[in-house]
């Protein structure tokens, strides 16, 4: 019996062996169906976990910009570009060992991570690696601040944090809110922060409470909102909390707005709200509608794609972070032709100097490699026709 | 005569309402082998557990040695429930875990065997010897202890030797058969190199042979050990052969006392264990 | 006793020979290449599962609290070698920390650069492993008195108290509440890893093996007996959990160096019930399992069989199949495999050594029939 | 007051959802005396099974299949993944079941793609908003517990008055003196996983009605929860379970309403830890004494 169990074992592990070398074996070669020559853009994104809802649409932003642009001329020769996807799942743990996966597979660039905190683990082994990462809507300061390889597409959590609170006093007139964040988020624990500095600095009020990983009960957070008499609720939260919180705002009958971030422009939330009596208000990077061509391109190839119609959540409305996925992907692309070869070093040497205008506006990196954005959308849920409203373009001050 | 070793003074268990054991009184001298008969349920292992710290009594003591090593009275909810004797005398609590009873110099065997499954004969010793070792765990851990540990082995060896298990040392403690698990059960015991030892029906589901050989064995080691000896025991043969004294119990209460050629003519104990028509 | 040479001198081979391949593997491959990122973790995992192993396995004591401990242990050490120019950073949320030194650092200023800071690193973990214990022996007083499985949900109830108290906004300045610690030293090889869990593995080897390790095995096999035989059952049972939380405490600090960031949040549940089910794999009460799971474990997991999660495997394309979370679905099904037919795991409670030994072979496998 | 209802009616409802949760491992414990780890998944998939049914099935067709498909599950891992392991040490048993929750989880996960799954058509009627007492609530909220209370009396009726009943008591009173009086052990098990699980999935249906989002890991937290509602009211006993989910259930809302939402978990198993170590029979719980 043991040794029937070691032999199988053993026949497992060297199957599995000879599988990864037949396949390394593959991607190696540096030639494509094309005969062209083949460039690897790594792409960073959670497929699974609290975040994996998010993460899908942004990969789908990057998978139809392939689609629309499959090739690239590098140093005068015609490169495919091959997306590598690989599933962080959400968490920093797994982060660290994706991203090596990554580098494994010789990517030239990096784009994702939708969250902050998997991008830092991711970081540690890009910076080690020397591997540009190009982050697309993790916005805490720290991604790029504390590594020399990320840069970013998505505003920074102390601005969309300013941003809503100056939204939330000045033009909704409130000067209490209720903050909720989840315990052991940092994305969440960021904006909240940002918030109630700028908030508080406004001369409001702030309540602020989190709740544990995997809460569903979200009746009585609402009732201490309530309790306060805040005149909003800012959470934000992943995906599947905002829509959690969303219903019990509805149940308990919460008169104020909701406030969300970039991650509740999902119409997953959307779909939530649909039909209910809530108010919600979400900044975000791009307005479905702020470009058209774009608009149509991509509702055209989901709608003709059955696999990303189900990662987009099951209808085509677009994304924030899926136009956000799509900009990266022609950053890259921009960021390969200045370096004139697929060599990373060149790479992360050409990323400062790319500018072009992307569907979320113009791209252009500071000195610290964020991308530098003044404005912010604001949109609003319309629940009777279950889409988001534009409201207005928000900045600083 | 010689001294005592072993005194339980008034000792009544009771769980909840029921009695097990009734205001018992016994006392084992120095070298002496004294056996704990009676019917099932009446109490006899229910003592041992009391003597060796499992059990702590509800009311009364016990004394090892001239000291008083267990003492307990009726408290919380007992103090009503409480149906034995003596309530009020005692006041003070003496409640040792039985590890402490045996670091005493008291050690037992048990009705069922309780060897330690997966270790070898030798372990099975060896690990006995644990509570006489005076290295700490960071000493053990380290071999700062060799000494020690060299001893231990050495006399364990000699000790399997002596009860004749030492070909078999290497075997597993559950491979060996039941006559010789049941020795092995002694020779632990007198691993943690006890003055008093403790027996609980030795002989159980032994054969009329190996009964016998068990009686020489626990004659050999007495003497061989200095030992004083107090068994629970129902094969009679046995018990008759080697005890200096006995003591009866019938339903927790000690019905006789005395040598083995008194118990046998004592008629409540023949009435104990034939039974007694009703009406007689 | 030529038995017992031969065996030294097999164990000693087979490990040299390990170590000497990891050696190689570092000087071959860059530090970020998969193969030295999963010999890390698997290293880590190793020790953190030998140290559940020597609780759960030799003491028989059944504790969930593994995760806890880790969490204590990684705390520990990130909090204590963070950089003191990056804690602003770090802590951007808490005006940099209330701590206001690093430990690596205080060591490098008289030490030189590579021993002061490995010194300082090394330190730090020893800190998290000695927090780790004292937290057992805090908890183990009202715990360790309860019964297997109460013993087991209350170990697991402890470490989820744990974990919120590290989230807490107002333990922000040492903890940084829900936010990542980064920034901490690390060591890029593998080897480093390999030869420190292999240490601390070797000294539990040894404590397993001495007198007190025989004592553990005694309350493993029957309480009521060792403690008639006077082992004292509270001493000993605290001992066992303090000395596994210490390991557990040094691996969490491991796990932060492997990790690169820390949270509280994989500190959960989830990351006890993975180390026990290694355990199981590996077989209970065998230190020798206990490793050769964790590396199938993680090889296979982490490396081997991802194609399980992306599409293609052992070159036969089906995205419909192997699509994300098939792999782990796979592994369950051979855990329950193991658990339900093969309860003796890889190697039963065999070590390394007893490979060379028929007789003893033979001998456990009878144990292990009964 | 005003301030305080909300709280109490939410603690309530949630004590209830608890309570259904709580009778599966209170009875498997009972008679097995396993904590029945994978109890809390058994939940989490009869949620998911309600999330696929309700989109493509008709209610009264979805709601009985969701009934019948989890009892189905509850009866499969008892069967497959205890049964065998009746003779062996209960730690073997344990991690079977830690096990079996990792396998349902990991399935979970493969089948969802690992993402929650809202429950986009919940059950008319109790889904709707009441207001009571000024406070405005779903009307599940109010269901949950009247719903709770009438299944607990039905289930001790059961338990009290029929056959199978009384094998089920005898069994949880002496396993092996039970199988020696000709009781078939193995029939009463698997009634006990059945009712467990009939539970769990009614209680599953109302929970997600009022949280309506389905993640692989929801099952997890009211899992252990419901666990420690079973042993705070001393684990074997019905009334007890119940009444136990009813004071983690208030006590947890209540924490969350005085502002300690940090720790509204870690409290739970606080009361844990302090009912094991205080009073480990729990509130209606019998003392069991190893022979020695």
């Amino acid at each position: 019996m043991k040794k029937l169990m070691a032999a199988v074992l053993a026949l497992v592990m060297a199957l599995s062996l000879a599988a990864c070398g037949g396949k390394s074996d593959s991607q190696d070669a540096q030639s494509g169906d094309s005969g062209n020559k083949v460039v690897k853009i790594g792409v960073f994104e959670p497929q699974t976990g609290d975040n994996g809802a998010g993460g899908k649409q942004e990969i789908l932003g990057m998978q139809y910009a392939n689609y629309v642009q499959p090739t690239v001329e590098i140093g005068g020769e015609t490169y495919d570009v091959k997306l590598e996807i690989v599933d962080n799942r959400t968490t920093p743990e797994n982060g660290k060992s994706a991203a090596a996966e990554l580098v494994n597979r010789k990517v030239s660039m990096v784009l994702g991570s939708y969250g902050s905190g998997v991008s830092m683990a991711g970081g540690e082994v890009f910076q080690e690696a020397g591997l540009p990462a190009l982050g697309t809507s993790c916005t805490n300061p720290q991604v790029t601040a504390g590594c020399d390889v990320y840069f970013r597409l998505a505003f920074l959590d102390p601005f969309q944090g300013t941003v809503l609170a100056n939204y939330a006093y000045k033009e909704l007139g409130v000067t209490t809110a209720y903050v909720l964040g989840m315990l052991g988020s940092d994305y969440d624990q960021g904006l909240v922060y940002y918030f109630t500095e700028a908030f508080e600095g406004l001369g409001g009020t702030v309540v602020a409470e989190d709740f544990p990983e995997g809460s569903a009960n979200f009746v009585s957070y609402i009732n201490n909102a309530k309790a306060a008499n805040a005149g909003v609720i800012f959470a934000p939260v992943s995906i599947n909390y905002a829509q959690l919180i969303v219903e019990a705002a509805a149940a308990q009958g919460f008169e104020g707005a909701l406030l969300g971030s970039d991650t509740w422009d999902s119409n997953k939330v959307i779909e939530s709200a649909t039909g209910k009596d809530v108010t919600s208000f979400v900044t975000t990077f791009y307005q479905e509608g702020g470009n058209p061509e774009f608009d149509a391109g991509i509702k055209e190839w989901i709608n003709a794609n059955p696999d990303a119609k189900t990662n987009n959540g099951g209808n085509d409305m677009v994304a924030a972070v899926t136009a956000i996925g799509y900009d990266a992907y022609f950053t890259a692309l921009e960021a390969l032709k200045i370096a004139g070869s697929t060599d990373p070093k060149a790479v992360l040497e050409a990323l400062p100097s790319v500018s072009f205008e992307g569907v979320t506006g113009l791209i252009e990196f500071d000195e610290i490699g964020d991308a530098k954005r003044d404005a912010a959308y604001i949109k609003t849920a319309n629940t009777e026709a279950g889409v988001w409203d534009f409201v207005k373009v928000q900045t600083v001050g | 005569m010689s001294k005592n070793v072993l005194k339980i003074e008034n000792a009544t268990m009771q769980f909840g309402g029921v009695v097990a054991v009734d205001n018992l009184n016994l006392e084992i001298n120095e070298g002496e082998i004294v056996a704990l008969i009676g019917p099932n349920g009446a109490g006899k292992t229910t003592a041992f557990n009391v003597v060796t710290g499992v059990y702590q009594p509800t009311n009364g003591a016990v004394w090892f040695n001239g000291e008083k090593i267990i003492e307990n009275h009726p408290q919380g909810k007992m103090k009503k429930l409480y149906k034995g004797q003596h309530d009020g005398e005692y006041t003070g609590v003496i409640a040792p875990t039985p590890d402490k009873v045996t670091k005493l110099g008291m050690a037992r065997t048990f009705q069922n065997i309780r060897l330690w499954k997966s270790q070898t004969v030798f372990d099975n010793v060896l690990i006995a010897k644990h509570c006489r070792a005076t290295s700490n765990v960071f000493s053990a851990t380290f071999r700062l202890n060799r000494k020690e540990e060299k001893e231990q082995r050495e006399h364990v060896a000699e000790l399997l030797n002596t009860v004749g298990l030492y070909d078999v040392k290497d075997e597993l403690a559950t491979s060996l058969p039941y006559g010789k698990q049941r020795r092995l059960e002694i020779a632990r015991a007198l691993a943690a190199e006890p003055s008093l030892l403790l027996l609980d029906e030795p002989a159980a589901g032994m054969n009329p042979q190996e009964t016998d050989e068990l009686t020489a064995f626990i004659g050999q080691i007495r003497d061989e050990f200095k030992l004083t000896i107090f068994l629970i025991e129902h094969h009679m043969n046995l018990v008759m052969d080697i005890s200096d004294r006995i003591y009866v119990l019938d339903f927790g209460k000690l019905i006789a006392e005395g040598t083995p050629a008194e118990i046998q003519n004592n008629k409540r104990v023949i009435d104990a264990y034939l039974g007694v028509a009703d009406d007689a | 006793m030529t038995m017992t040479k031969k065996k030294t001198i097999f164990t000693a081979a087979v490990l040299a020979v390990l170590l000497a391949a990891c050696v190689v593997v570092d000087m071959l491959l860059p530090s970020y290449h998969i193969a030295v990122v999963v010999i890390k973790k698997a290293t880590v995992y190793s020790l953190v599962a030998v140290s559940m192993n020597l609780l759960n396995g030799f003491t028989g004591l059944f504790s969930l609290g593994q995760a806890g401990f880790m969490l204590l242990g990684a705390y520990a050490y990130a909090v204590l070698t963070i950089p003191v120019d990056k804690r602003p950073g770090v802590y951007q949320y808490f005006d940099g920390g209330a701590l206001k030194f690093s430990l690596p650092e205080i060591f490098t200023g008289f030490m030189g650069d590579t021993v002061g800071s490995t010194v300082g690193m090394l330190l730090a973990l020893l800190v998290g492993g000695v927090l780790a214990a004292l937290m057992a022996y805090l908890i183990g007083l009202p715990v360790l008195r309860l019964k297997s499985d109460y013993l087991a949900i209350a170990t697991l109830g402890f470490a989820e108290i744990l974990r919120a108290f590290f989230q807490w906004n107002a333990l922000g300045p040492i903890t940084n509440g829900s936010n990542l610690l980064k920034s901490y030293p690390t060591f890029s090889h593998a080897t480093p890893y390999v030869i420190l869990a292999g240490l601390m593995i070797a000294i539990i080897v040894l404590l397993i093996n001495s007198t007190y390790g025989r004592a553990f095995k005694a309350i493993r096999d029957d309480e009521v007996a060792a403690e008639a035989m006077g082992i004292n059952l509270a001493k000993h049972k605290r001992m066992a959990f303090i000395i596994s939380s210490f390991f557990a405490g040094i691996g969490g600090g491991m796990m932060a160096m492997y990790m690169g960031t820390i949270a509280a949040a994989p500190f959960k549940s989830t990351l006890t019930y993975e180390i026990l089910l290694i355990v199981v794999i590996g077989g209970i009460g065998s230190i020798t399992g206990s490793v050769i799971a964790s590396f199938l474990y993680i090889f296979s997991s982490e490396w081997l069989l991802r194609g399980l999660d992306s599409g293609t495997f052992l070159g036969i394309n089906a995205p419909g199949i192997f699509k994300n979370g098939f792999r782990m679905a796979v592994f369950s099904v051979i855990i329950m495999v193991i658990v339900l037919f093969f309860r003796k795991g890889i190697m039963g409670d065999k070590e390394l050594p007893d490979l060379l030994d028929k007789k003893a072979r033979k001998r456990k496998k009878e144990a292990a029939g009964k | 007051m005003q301030q305080i209802l909300p709280y109490i009616i939410n603690g309530i409802s949630v004590g209830g959802q608890y309570a259904l949760i709580a009778i599966g491992y209170t009875l498997v414990y009972g008679i097995l005396r396993l904590i029945n780890f994978a109890h809390g998944d058994v939940f989490m998939v009869a949620g998911l099974v309600m999330v696929y049914a309700t989109t493509a099935l008709p209610f009264y067709v979805a709601l009985p299949l969701v009934l019948a498909a989890t009892v189905l599950l509850g009866f499969t891992i008892e069967r497959v993944a205890y049964k065998p392991l009746r003779t062996a040490p209960r730690m073997s048993v344990m991690i079977s079941a830690i096990g079996v929750s990792y396998l349902i989880q990991n399935l979970a996960f493969y089948i969802t793609g690992g993402v929650p799954q809202p429950v986009t058509r919940p059950i008319p009627w109790i889904s709707e908003n009441v207001i009571i007492l000024g406070a405005s609530t779903k009307r599940v909220t109010l269901v949950t517990p009247i719903l709770t209370i009438l299944l607990v009396v039905v289930l001790v009726y059961l338990i009290n008055h029929t056959k199978i009943g009384m094998a089920m008591r005898a069994a949880a009173k002496d396993f092996e003196t039970a199988q020696l009086m000709g009781i078939k052990i193995n029939a009463v098990i698997s009634m006990t996983f059945v009712i467990g699980s009939f539970l769990a999935a009614v209680g599953s249906m109302l929970y997600f009605t009022n949280y309506p989002s389905v993640a692989i890991t929801s099952g997890g937290m009211p899992g252990l929860k419901a666990f420690v509602a079973a042993v705070f009211g001393g684990i074997g006993s019905i009334p007890g379970a119940v009444v136990g989910a009813f004071i983690i259930g208030l006590c947890e809302e209540l924490i969350k309403g005085a502002g300690y939402t940090t720790f509204s978990d870690a409290f739970t198993f606080a009361i844990l830890i302090v009912v094991l170590c205080v009073k480990p029979t729990g509130l209606f719980g019998e003392k069991v004494t190893d022979k020695v």
